[in-house]
């Protein structure tokens, strides 16, 4: 009965996250045309478009390889088993325990790493650019998210993200001078891997100054589909991310009632408003920087990730 | 076996006398190639019969622990040694850098010099054992001018002065023991008797011993090629006929390093003498780390491997400074190998020379394409002489470096890095002569290969395996050394 | 007697010291042969005197190969190679005349020092033809080393052998092998050196070793 | 039992090198060699994998050092590298069935290939100070002749000259080291060494060893000779140089220093945790600006010796402090990831040494598109390439998630050295493995992807099928490791216990085969679970998609944002792939130039851009020694041209000095 109660909520945290990312995306989209006094599209736009380009045709280049195909799905997937896997309204879900933060990292990584491929895969410069720039990029933030994982590590004493959260929601810990700076590390890095601004323009087309656009530049069709969406599910990971570590209020204790669980849900979607609210604020405030001065930016995520860690060595208690 | 007619420390002395005498009659250059290695075989078995029977100790001539061996190996290199040049000389005379009487005269000389290594080690006078050792240097003077080129000529005059200051040195480091033993033994033979001077060394005078030492030590050093006093021995491998070459660095080294033994362990056996260690130390990392730093400019491959033997020679001396059951055995083990080895690696040389048709380092390259057997055998021969394993130098070195790291770091780290700088060299060489394009003549080669590989086998094996009564003599005679 | 015999062996030694000196300070071919004469001459009689007090008969036969050997052979044939040689006639020295007086000084020197130090228990008489027949073997080489000319080294390589002679004579009782071996190496060197010249002659116009010393090996 | 076996084996091994060489390389005789090879190693793998956990076995055999004997032995240390020599040995043969066939010469390798083969199984083996240098020279010197055995390129000879300078520097390293354990009695057997050393000598041990097996493993700045040695050698002999010696190096290392130096001190953590995190990061660095497949292959080994080593350091500093667990989790991270990266680096360079084969090329900026007329190979490179970038569920990850845990325990350290050096430690690794996985795009990218850029990559066919055999083999191996890794560590664990006295739990009660490093509530990781997940999830959205959605697809020319072009050559090369990064590391790491020449507008002159980079280790370090060399002979050597004279003035000299020196004396 447990077990069933335990797949049945790792079943609905699967589906909620697949179906609440494109809802965020829509929701950051409209804040922004609002504070850009525009109108702007519906929330519910990101479905159609995903709907749209899932009906419509692939055009492949003439020598896209097999891998330029199978790189959307494998990309979706380490997504979406990496978004699963966070706590989104409650901890101790059945599989939490199968990887580690630093396994969320890495599956991401891993996403990341076939996409730069399929970048390459059709032999553009254009590709060629998004790829590699993609690559100088994560290869600063990387370092940022374990350094920030550390910190969390030594303040929880795990790296299992249901423990940590346990432990920053149950077990008083305090304000914490590492934690601080660890958030800020992350939310510097998720800016980055989401290719928001500063770092990339999400909706630009002007060639030398994109990056993730860049790459998937030959995409079409259902192969686009997936990787769109793929995007919106990362996003909506460092959301519930950033929600489940450092807002944990909320967020239903493991094998607790339906309501506590009802309770954590209706937290979570509105940690997700708020901080999309906030991501419209700081973008609309924010011009976008040079490719080049990105790595200072990271550079900062990947000093104050270490500085937390650093803190937490020096002495457990700051 | 007391059934033996003769004493057969008589026999190897006598068989390559009357071999000279032959040969210096003998007109034919075929016949006398023959001949004459018949008589370094006959010699060798000769030697061979001093293990089945041990002749008794004379007033001249003894045969002991320390010697025994080394006269087997030396006749055995003679032995080997003939073989190469009778498939060398040949070539030379096609090539008229020898006429055949000079080619007789050659024989004759190689044996009778023959007589003069064996006499200097079975001596038991060291009065004989210096007349010995001179004659070999005198013989060996004249077969380095044999080619009576403009080069030869001045490498066997330069040979010669810088031989007979050593001769002259030597001699006076004699008398002094002489005038040391004089006291105590009494005057006449017994006073230089090896034998008797071992009985009484304890109560000689220590500072006149350590005057006499000096003396010998630069003297016989002289012939051992230790730097400073090395200056001839380069150009006199370089110029004289290769087997010569290889008899020079396999035989005449040792026999003179075999002087300088004796006397150390005269002064070993004398306590209050002043260790002759320090100044074999000294002279040895000099020569060791000098001669390694001359091989990289070397340009001539003969010169080459000559002064890889001082390098060697170095080391040698360096061991037996150190002292010590360990090192003494590494001190023994690295001359029988070495003096193997080098004649080896001379012997290929030789071979190489010959078909490339010059010394030059610089017009012979990429020989593993054009004669792989030679090619090879000289990646072997240097391998081995760089002290790579299975190589029995290996050992030698493994055991040298190691005891000396523990007693005095700071040498061990000079040892080493002399080593290092040599084996730089010697591969920076070999890697110009053996690998690349093909350059240079690409004439076959008529080479027999017997010599060479017995050589090899047995510093190969000796790497892994040394039968036990060698290494019991080996560590007797380490003891004897203290 | 003792003191006697003592007092004549050290003349006989001293005045060698003095001859190899007056090597040193010779510059002129004929004059360095005649002193080398001279040089061998003393040798032969101080070898002779030794064999004396120590009457061992044996040493009259080193003296006499010396006197004949070394004391006139020798030179003549020295005298005739410079003449066929047509080497010129005066030596040219590496440093001054003066500078190497006092550096032959200072070998002596030093060999006193070493000997007499040394010796402290065996007898005077050897000890201090020891010492005289070591400052003659130094002082050889220095002539050897400070001569640019072939016959002025050769000459300073015999007087080098001189001194091995005279210590060989003051060791009491020395068997004859040695001064045999002596002379014996002394003659063979000098046919040796002789082969030399000859083939050197036929050629180079000079012995200068100079000249030989063109060919310094492995160039190029 | 395996002991005796390996001993056979060797025995074998070195009798089919005599055999080759004396059948001068005839063609037939290499597919026999490589057969046998197979074989022996096969047969090694097994038993030295089955035994593992066997009692120590000791056996003398009456060679090499007449009064000791040639001490052979076996623990459990011995037994893992020495399944991990095998495995390496029998893929490496089983590969080379097919790629020796495009040997030109192979009778300068096939005489070779079994000898150095016996010679790191006996280094491995051995059990005594003089059995282990002659095996561990024996070692260097075969591979020696492997690297020149191209010889006829220049820059090969030049490699192997350089390799064997090192690996004499690092023996004789070794040798001092072990002269320093046996003391001047001369007690050269380990066994003999298991005495206590004084602090200070035991440091000097422990330098030397860092030299001497560092040298041949590849730490910074000894590693100089690596870069050029490995991809000089055929490619199946680079896999075994890269993936294989270096472990022996690194068996070299852990036998000094963890089981004959005896209890560690607190500071050599420091010591080889400071040198592993600048090798890693250096390492991966140099691996991003190099454009030679098989030598970017090569500083890649250099990045994972680097944390190799710092699962080593963990563990000593652990050790020192008496935290048998946590130095048992760092010792077995460190030893599984030997085994990984042996197994993914040569994997890597079968498919370089495939590509070679096929195209003749190993300069990336010559290659691309091969994946469409190579696609097994490019697909088992791939995954060799996702390993290295330590990308679950593979195996690289696992070990590095392993080292990352030992780390997370490294606060509960006293002393504050450590405290502060372990962190940044852990971000280097981090930062080497975010690299590394840029590298291996750039790597695949470059040589698999797009379009080919030169005829003879345009040309490439499929490699043979025992070369595709033994690549999917280890790629197979890859997903294993990657996936199931609690029996790796299981495995594993003997070695640990024999020398850091410590253990992880164990891993094969754990429901659901996960991997629990210290407790349940600490951290966990299950490569199984993970990677069915996303292969069910990849199947489920395939399948939704092609049900619910349209599976209509078109070829068409290359959007390009409407601007395609249609010579290859204004692809993103290696070069400008790299430009981002050589931006932001460039500067400090090789003292980076870029000198743009911009013509002034209207002329017709084409802009210029030229980048210099240097290889700062090299031209602090070694540039120097062998100037200082040189010029010594040069001046040294004036003494061979005196005159007779001279000579005799310096024999003179000697001798005034040597009397001077018994004047004084006495």
């Amino acid at each position: 009965m447990v077990l069933m109660r335990d797949l049945v909520v790792q079943a609905v945290q699967m589906v909620l996250v697949l179906a609440l990312s494109p809802l965020l995306m829509g929701f950051v989209r409209k804040c922004r045309a609002h504070l850009q006094r525009r109108r702007g599209a519906s929330v519910f736009q990101p479905y159609r478009d995903l709907v749209r380009l899932l009906r419509k045709e692939v055009v492949l280049a003439e020598n896209a390889s097999w891998l330029f195909r199978a790189a959307p799905y494998l990309i979706f997937a380490a997504t979406w088993v990496a978004a699963a896997l966070v706590p989104t309204f409650a901890v101790g879900l059945k599989f939490s325990w199968s990887a580690d933060l630093i396994a969320i990292v890495a599956l991401l990584g891993s996403a990341r790493f076939f996409l730069a491929l399929a970048g390459l895969d059709v032999g553009t410069s254009f590709g060629g650019i998004g790829s590699s720039r993609e690559m100088m990029i994560a290869s600063l933030a990387e370092p940022a998210m374990i350094m920030m994982a550390f910190t969390l590590a030594l303040v929880a004493g795990s790296t299992q993200l249901g423990t940590i959260a346990a432990t920053l929601t149950f077990a008083h810990v305090g304000l914490r001078v590492s934690l601080g700076l660890a958030l800020v590390a992350l939310v510097l890095v998720a800016v980055a891997e989401n290719g928001r601004i500063p770092v990339d323009n999400p909706s630009t087309h002007l060639e030398l100054t994109m990056v993730h656009e860049a790459m998937v530049l030959e995409y079409s069709g259902r192969h686009l589909a997936m990787i769109e969406l793929a995007s919106q599910l990362k996003l909506l990971l460092y959301f519930s991310l950033i929600g489940c570590v450092f807002v944990p209020g909320g967020l239903a204790a493991a094998e607790s009632g339906f309501f506590s669980y009802l309770i954590g849900a209706g937290a979570y979607v509105a940690k997700l408003a708020f901080g999309g609210a906030l991501l419209a604020i700081f973008e609309t405030a924010t011009a976008k920087m040079r490719v080049f001065r990105v790595p200072d930016f990271l550079g900062a995520a990947l000093m104050l990730g270490f500085l937390g860690t650093l803190l937490l060595f020096v002495s457990r208690t700051l | 076996m007391t059934a033996l007619p003769v004493d057969p420390v008589y026999l190897i002395l006598c068989v390559p006398l009357a071999g000279a005498g032959l040969l210096a009659l003998l007109p034919d250059y075929r016949w006398s190639a023959r001949l004459n290695v018949l008589v370094s075989l006959l010699s060798f078995c000769s030697a061979l019969l001093l293990f089945v029977r041990r002749p008794s100790t004379g007033l001249f001539l003894q045969i002991d622990d320390l010697n025994i061996v080394f006269v087997v190996l030396n006749t055995f290199v003679a032995f080997t040694t003939s073989i190469f040049s009778a498939s060398y000389i040949a070539h030379e005379l096609e090539t008229g850098r020898l006429t055949p009487v000079y080619l007789r005269f050659y024989h004759a000389m190689f044996q009778f010099m023959m007589f003069g290594m064996n006499l200097a080690l079975v001596a038991n006078n060291i009065g004989l054992m210096w007349v010995a050792v001179e004659l070999a240097t005198l013989t060996t003077i004249l077969m380095v001018g044999i080619y009576r080129t403009h080069e030869a000529l001045e490498a066997a005059w330069k040979y010669f002065i810088l031989g007979s200051v050593g001769i002259a040195l030597a001699l006076f480091g004699t008398i002094l023991i002489y005038m040391t033993a004089q006291p105590v033994i009494g005057t006449g033979l017994p006073a230089m008797a090896w034998t008797e001077l071992f009985r009484h060394a304890a109560s000689f005078d220590p500072s006149l011993l350590n005057l006499a030492f000096v003396f010998l030590l630069l003297g016989y050093g002289t012939k051992v090629g230790l730097v400073p006093l090395h200056a001839w021995l380069p150009d006199a491998h370089a110029e004289g006929p290769t087997p010569i070459s290889a008899v020079l660095s396999g035989l005449l080294l040792n026999v003179a390093l075999y002087a300088v033994l004796r006397f150390k362990m005269l002064l070993a056996a004398n306590t209050r003498t002043f260790a002759p260690g320090p100044l074999l130390i000294a002279l040895g990392l000099l020569s060791l780390i000098f001669a390694a730093f001359m091989l990289y400019r070397r340009r001539d491959i003969k010169r080459l491997f000559a002064y890889s033997s001082i390098e060697h020679m170095g080391i040698i001396a360096f061991a037996f400074g150190m002292g010590g059951p360990l090192a003494n055995f590494a001190g023994l083990l690295h001359m029988t190998m070495h003096s193997l080895t080098k004649s080896a690696i001379f012997f290929s040389v030789g071979h190489i020379a010959q078909v490339k048709g010059t010394q030059k380092i610089a017009d012979m390259g990429g020989l593993s394409v054009t004669h792989p057997a030679l090619a090879w055998a000289l990646v072997i021969g240097v391998v081995a002489i760089a002290g790579f394993p299975p190589s029995g130098i290996f050992m030698s070195e493994f055991l040298v470096v190691s005891s000396t790291f523990a007693r005095a770091p700071a040498l061990a780290v000079a040892l080493v890095f002399g080593l290092l700088i040599g084996i730089g060299a010697l591969f920076l060489r070999l890697g110009g002569i053996v690998f690349g394009e093909p350059r240079g003549n690409v004439a076959p080669d008529q080479a027999s290969y017997l010599p060479f590989l017995a050589h090899l086998t047995i510093v190969l094996i000796a790497g892994l395996y040394i039968p036990l009564p060698v290494v019991s003599w080996f560590q007797s005679v380490a003891r004897q050394l203290g | 007697m003792h003191s006697f015999s003592f007092d004549v062996a050290h003349l006989l030694a001293g005045s060698l010291v003095l001859v190899s000196f007056v090597m040193l300070y010779q510059d002129r071919m004929y004059a360095l042969i005649n002193t080398f004469a001279l040089h061998a001459v003393l040798l032969a009689l101080s070898v002779a005197w030794q064999a004396f007090v120590q009457d061992a008969p044996h040493l009259y036969v080193t003296a006499v190969i010396a006197l004949i050997f070394k004391a006139t052979v020798i030179p003549a044939a020295l005298r005739r190679i410079v003449e066929r040689l047509k080497i010129h006639r005066e030596i040219e020295t590496v440093v001054g005349i003066g500078l190497t007086m006092l550096a032959g000084i200072a070998l002596v020197a030093l060999s006193t020092v070493v000997m007499l130090k040394v010796t402290a228990a065996a007898d005077p008489l050897a000890r201090e033809d020891l010492a005289f027949a070591l400052s003659i073997v130094l002082l050889g080489l220095l002539m050897m080393v400070s001569r640019r000319n072939a016959v002025g080294q050769v000459i300073g390589f015999m007087s080098l052998e001189n001194g091995l002679v005279l210590a060989a004579a003051g060791a009491k009782g020395m068997p004859l092998v040695v001064e045999i071996s002596v002379a014996f190496s002394v003659l063979i060197a000098f046919i040796v050196i002789g082969i030399f010249l000859f083939r050197i002659r036929e050629r180079f116009d000079s012995v200068d070793i100079g000249a030989l010393d063109s060919f310094r090996g492995d160039r190029g | 039992m395996t002991l005796a076996l390996t001993l056979w084996g060797a025995g074998g091994l070195l009798a089919l090198s005599v055999l080759a060489a004396l059948a001068r390389g005839a063609r037939f005789f290499s597919a026999i060699v490589y057969g046998m090879t197979l074989a022996i190693s096969a047969v090694l793998l097994v038993a030295a994998a089955t035994h593992i956990g066997d009692p120590p076995a000791e056996r003398v055999l009456p060679i090499g050092l007449p009064w000791l004997g040639a001490h052979f032995h076996t623990d459990a240390l011995a037994l893992f590298f020495l399944a991990v020599v095998n495995l390496g040995g029998s893929t490496a043969s089983l590969f080379a069935l097919g790629y020796g066939r495009h040997e030109a010469e192979p009778a300068r390798v096939i005489p070779f290939f079994p000898a150095f083969l016996a010679g790191m199984n006996l280094v491995v083996i051995a059990g005594d100070a003089f059995t282990f240098l002659s095996a561990w020279e024996f070692m260097s010197l075969s591979s020696w002749a492997l690297v020149v055995s191209h010889h006829r390129d220049p820059s090969n000879i030049r490699a192997g000259y350089i390799y064997l300078l090192m690996a004499s520097f690092g023996t004789f390293c070794l040798l001092l080291a072990f002269g320093l354990l046996a003391g001047a009695g001369g007690g050269y057997s380990f066994a003999a060494m298991h005495v206590h050393h004084a602090p200070i000598l035991a440091a000097f041990v422990l330098l030397l060893a860092l030299l001497g097996a560092g040298s041949k493993a590849g730490l910074v700045p000894l590693h100089v000779w690596l870069p050029l040695a490995h991809p000089s050698a055929p490619s199946h002999v680079s896999a075994l140089m890269s993936g294989v010696m270096t472990k022996v190096a690194v068996y070299a290392f852990i036998r000094i220093v963890f089981e004959l130096l005896g209890p560690p001190a607190w500071w050599w953590g420091v010591a080889v945790l400071a040198i592993a995190g600048i090798t890693a990061v250096l390492g991966v660095l140099q691996a991003l600006m190099e454009h030679d497949l098989k030598r970017l292959l090569a500083y890649h080994t250099v990045e994972n010796i680097g944390i190799i080593f710092i699962g080593l350091g963990l563990a000593l500093a652990f050790r020192a402090n008496g935290m048998a667990l946590a130095a048992a989790l760092a010792f077995t991270a460190a030893l599984l990831h030997v085994l990984n990266h042996s197994v993914f680096k040569s994997l890597l360079f079968f498919g370089s040494g495939a590509v070679l084969a096929a195209t003749g090329q190993r300069d990336m900026e010559r290659l691309g598109g091969l994946i469409h007329r190579m696609p097994q190979t490019a697909f088992a490179f791939l995954v060799g390439a996702a390993a290295i970038s330590a990308l679950p569920p593979l195996n690289g990850f696992v070990s590095e998630w392993l080292t990352f845990q030992a780390i997370f325990l490294s606060p509960s350290l006293p002393q504050w050295g450590l405290r502060l050096l372990v962190p940044t430690v852990g971000a280097a690794l981090a930062l080497s493995a975010a690299l590394a996985a840029t590298c291996f795009v750039k790597a695949f990218g470059v040589t698999f992807l797009g379009r080919a850029r030169s005829a003879e990559a345009a040309a490439s066919v499929e490699t043979d099928r025992f070369s595709r055999g033994a690549m999917f083999a280890l790629a197979s191996l890859c997903l294993l490791l990657g996936t199931l890794p609690g029996l790796a560590i299981d495995w594993i664990s003997p070695a640990a216990v024999e020398l850091v006295h410590g253990h992880m739990p164990a891993q094969r009660s754990i429901s659901w085969l996960t991997i629990i490093p210290v407790a349940q509530s600490r951290s966990s990781y299950n490569g199984l679970l993970v990677f069915l997940f996303i292969t069910a999830s990849t199947l489920l959205a395939i399948w939704a998609i092609h049900t619910f959605a349209s599976r209509a697809a078109r070829r068409a020319p290359a959007w390009d944002c409407g601007t395609p072009s249609s010579s290859p050559l204004t692809q993103y090369s290696a070069a400008s792939f790299a430009q981002p990064i050589r931006r932001v590391f460039g500067n400090v790491v090789f003292r980076a130039r870029e000198n743009v020449t911009m013509p002034p507008p209207g002329d017709t002159r084409p802009a210029a851009l030229a980048v210099e980079l240097h290889d700062v280790p090299w031209e602090v370090l070694y540039a120097p020694i062998a100037q200082a060399v040189s010029y010594t002979a040069g001046q040294l050597n004036a003494l061979q041209f005196l005159s007779i004279r001279r000579y005799l003035t310096l024999v003179f000299f000697a001798l005034i000095l040597l009397l001077l020196g018994t004047a004084i004396w006495s």
